[in-house]
């Protein structure tokens, strides 16, 4: 079991893509062979990853270094900074591992029923693992580099998924756009690597944060890094790709979608905290953040209210959720100097970020299930075609109301847990972004309302009569995400105090992330 | 009009970057080499291989050529996927 | 002062590359000039990072035979080499999406396709 | 294309196979390696689709083959890299080894084949999902675009 833990954080990123490789071999023998190793695949991932979260809790920072005699050894004889490749897992890797692993199993679960009939299931099921492994090796990796590659493999193979249906036109431009968005994202990063690279001759993030001097170069870097990330998230100066890819995505891969973009969050805090630090102008950065994130907000709310479409609708509300996260990390950042301040409102306002991330993928992912589920009984997501489905689709209509009333940010739910956190930290910061904040869940809520009574109340439409709940294993993909977010909702304390904090302290405590790669600097 | 904030951009971090590239910390041809200079002198006996670059693909970094391998996998799958024959699910 | 400008030439010529680029990713609206596009961009990403292992009378990396002298720095040439694959990937799967779109469409351009912008 | 054309095609592709396995074998060597030998041999099948047709090489060439070894390629590349796990993954276990364990003397040297544990296994790997992967690539794009029907 040591050993096995000693070596979880290289097996949950090479297991996928064993697997994934795997695949195309094994279907061709039998289908039902195939699903159950996927199934079984993943659900092996999900219980390292959960086994590494306690350990990297209990214990602290997880090193280990590929290739090398033993994988604690990060610096070789004869040098003073590391050569080899590094996986660094700390308490925000291992929290965003668990979204992807809780995200990936769901998406599995529901492409069994969705996908049957459909031509090219071993290769989905091949890109759906791809896309698993690279997210996990994205949110794992230490080295810059390592992330460029991982970003690479996610977006290239999620934007084959995003073509799947290849009878519709949509598909094809939706993936079309998603490619060329990731590719030029990807790489003006791999830029931003090299200039990284020219000044100190390190690709490793711990070892860059300690020889970090913030010299012009270093800050046209972050400039380009900063908007790279922005643009793969999805945030507002290019938030366009966002509805169009996810709106005509399969809806398993868009919840792996949403799972990608939350690991391009992750790197962007990766990249603010603890690659450049207290190096920063501190405010000036938060304070950009914090205005992307505004916007984001502001203009995701007033386009959904807008939309028919039901999965463009989510999409929307998905650019403005990633607001919220950006106001409070942005506050967060802001404060990171000053120590009063941090231990005040910066912490606060980092961990309702943090926890706000994996509930965005929670409720985000649940409504986009419960369209694809709306989708797959009556082949349309056209929101005034539908009507009276709540008598037919009891389940699905429940699933769609509590996934609304917990992105609005209403109390018994996981949603508000996290934006209550927000909300009282960014008060002290100040009040105006609150008031905002406050007003956009409002509006939020009132769309959400609006698309629930015209889909699922008033009388049944006669030519959906026919129309049946969605298959058993789709209910139980949803019922996951439902149960998780109640929990959630009921005892925010606990996961506040088991996951959340030291998520946030392992953000905000960059000594000890680069202690763990350069040895104990005195 | 967003023409005009186009061009914008683009000359603004067109200046901005010519800068960063006559600003260069280190000049053309002195690049720092804390890193590399050790996996030259130690590629021979480490990895066993007189290419050096070999040495750094698959030993040093060999977790990115996994990557990059498993990047050219992803794609070629896609293009099989995005190009094939033609569904046989009737429309609903 | 002018020594620097001349020397750091090779880099400003991996800028001014990428400003091409990003000129046809942000002006052109033909789908095959947008593919055209980011290989240029990789192309120039590429230049940047093999002048930045570049050390004065280098020979390359590679002790078989090897003559006298200092050697270029291997590890960029790695990172290259990743990134040259990568883009040969990615515009596999970007010209393989355009003869779909064609096949739907019709056209090439993208203001005739319905919701592609930028 | 002319008869001509197609002769020369034919004869070149003996020459453009080994000289791609060369550069494959000997990539820890010389300059070279799995991605570069791999290209040049789906450069050769490219020139043989130009030559022939895409609906000639489909008759010998089916690309769901292809991915199969683009598969089992992928497969022996991480399963070298699972192989060393015993220490740590991605170690070169084979270094001082029987196979391919020589350890060249330090600096300047004429160079030996049976040196560098694990990279020639790992580039002998590479060149097959490279050449395999780029062919089929290749084959599909240009199977679509001259309209004949590709199998599932």
């Amino acid at each position: 079991m040591a050993t096995l833990i000693g070596h979880s954080s290289i097996l949950i990123i090479a297991v996928p893509l064993l697997i994934a490789f795997l695949t195309p071999l094994i279907g061709m023998a039998s289908k039902k062979a195939r699903n159950a190793v996927v199934i079984v695949g993943l659900a092996f991932v999900a219980f390292l990853v959960f086994a590494l979260a306690r350990d990297v809790i209990l214990n602290g920072i997880h090193i280990y270094t590929l290739g090398a005699t033993f994988p604690g050894l990060t610096i070789p004889e004869g040098t003073m900074v590391p050569v080899r490749i590094i996986l660094e897992v700390d308490g925000v890797s291992v929290f965003m591992g668990i979204i992807v692993a809780i995200v990936s199993l769901v998406a599995v679960i529901y492409s069994l029923s969705a996908m049957k009939g459909e031509t090219g299931q071993n290769r989905f099921y091949t890109l759906l693992l791809l896309m698993v492994g690279g997210t996990f090796g994205m949110v794992f990796t230490g080295d810059l580099f390592n992330l460029f590659v991982f970003l690479e493999i996610t977006s290239i193979s999620g934007a084959a998924l995003i073509a799947f249906r290849t009878r519709f036109a949509d598909s094809q431009e939706g993936g079309f756009k998603y490619i060329v968005v990731s590719a030029i994202a990807s790489l003006m990063i791999l830029f931003a690597i090299g200039l990284l690279y020219a000044q100190y001759n390190l690709l490793n993030i711990g070892a860059l944060a300690a020889a970090m001097q913030y010299t012009m170069l270093d800050r046209i870097a972050l400039v380009i890094l900063i908007s790279a990330f922005v643009m793969k998230l999805g945030g507002v100066p290019m938030h366009m790709w966002l509805s169009d890819t996810y709106s005509v995505a399969p809806v398993s891969i868009t919840v792996l979608l949403i799972a990608a973009s939350q690991a391009s969050m992750y790197a962007l805090m990766r990249i603010c905290f603890t690659l450049y630090g207290v190096t920063l102008d501190l405010a000036v950065v938060g304070w950009i953040i914090i205005a992307i994130g505004l916007l984001s907000m502001f203009i995701g709310v007033t386009m959904a209210v807008r939309q028919t479409d039901i999965t463009r609708l989510i999409a929307y509300n998905c650019v403005c959720e990633a607001g919220f996260m950006l106001v409070g990390l942005g506050v967060g950042l802001a404060v990171l100097g000053d120590r009063t301040a941090l231990g005040t409102y910066g912490t606060t306002a980092i961990s309702g970020a943090i926890f706000h991330v994996i509930n965005h993928a929670l409720f985000e992912g649940l409504l986009f299930l419960v369209a694809g589920a709306i989708f797959y009984r009556i082949g349309t997501r056209d929101l005034n075609q539908m009507g009276g489905l709540g008598h037919t689709m009891k389940f699905t209509a429940m699933f769609f109301l509590l996934g609304a009333l917990a992105s609005s940010g209403i109390p018994p739910f996981n949603g508000f847990a996290s934006k209550i956190l927000i909300y009282e930290s960014v008060y002290q910061f100040n009040p105006i972004l609150t008031i905002i904040g406050i007003l956009v869940s409002i509006i939020t809520l009132a769309v959400f309302v609006k698309a629930f009574f015209s889909a699922f109340t008033g009388a049944l439409l006669p030519k959906y009569e026919n129309i049946k709940e969605v298959p058993k294993t789709m209910i139980a993909a949803m019922t996951i995400f439902a149960v998780i977010i109640i929990i959630f909702g009921l005892f925010p304390g606990l996961i506040v105090d088991w996951m959340v904090r030291p998520a946030t302290d392992a953000l905000v405590d960059q000594a000890s992330y680069i202690n763990a790669i350069m040895g104990a600097i005195p | 009009m967003r023409q005009f904030f186009a061009w914008l951009l683009l000359i603004v971090l067109m200046v901005f970057l010519v800068i960063g590239g006559f600003e260069m910390v280190h000049p053309f041809g002195e690049p720092p080499s804390t890193m590399d200079q050790y996996i030259i002198d130690n590629a021979q006996e480490e990895a066993g291989s007189n290419n050096v670059v070999g040495a750094v693909v698959f030993d040093y970094r060999g977790f990115d050529t996994l990557g990059e391998a498993t990047v050219l996998f992803a794609a070629v799958m896609g293009v099989l996927l995005v190009l094939r024959a033609s569904e046989k699910k009737e429309e609903t | 002062m002018t020594e620097t400008l001349i020397g750091n030439f090779p880099f400003v010529a991996a800028v001014v590359l990428m400003g091409i680029a990003l000129y046809i990713l942000i002006f052109r609206r033909n789908l095959l000039k947008i593919v055209m596009g980011i290989t240029i961009l990789s192309s120039s990403v590429n230049l940047f990072l093999v002048t930045l292992g570049y050390r004065a009378g280098g020979i390359a990396p590679i002790y078989t035979d090897a003559p006298e002298g200092p050697m270029v720095l291997p590890v960029v040439q790695a990172l290259t080499l990743t990134n040259i694959v990568i883009a040969v990937a990615t515009s596999a799967l970007i010209l393989s999406l355009v003869i779909r779109i064609y096949r739907h469409t019709g056209s090439l351009d993208s203001k005739k396709s319905r919701r592609m912008k930028g | 294309m002319s008869k001509i054309v197609r002769t020369v095609a034919n004869q070149l592709m003996a020459f453009v196979l080994v000289f791609g396995l060369y550069v494959i074998m000997h990539g820890h060597v010389t300059p070279g390696g799995g991605f570069q030998g791999g290209a040049i041999i789906a450069s050769g099948v490219v020139m043989l689709i130009v030559a022939f047709g895409s609906g000639q090489i489909k008759k010998f060439l089916r690309e769901r083959r292809l991915s199969l070894v683009e598969s089992s390629g992928a497969l022996l590349f991480i399963l070298v890299a699972f192989a060393g796990i015993g220490t740590v993954f991605f170690y070169n276990f084979l270094v001082g080894s029987r196979i391919f364990g020589g350890i060249p003397p330090t600096g300047s040297n004429p160079g030996d084949v049976w040196t560098g544990g694990v990279i020639p296994l790992m580039n002998l790997a590479v060149g097959l999902k490279v050449t395999a992967g780029l062919s089929a690539a290749v084959l599909a794009l240009a199977l679509f675009s001259s309209g004949e029907e590709m199998e599932e």
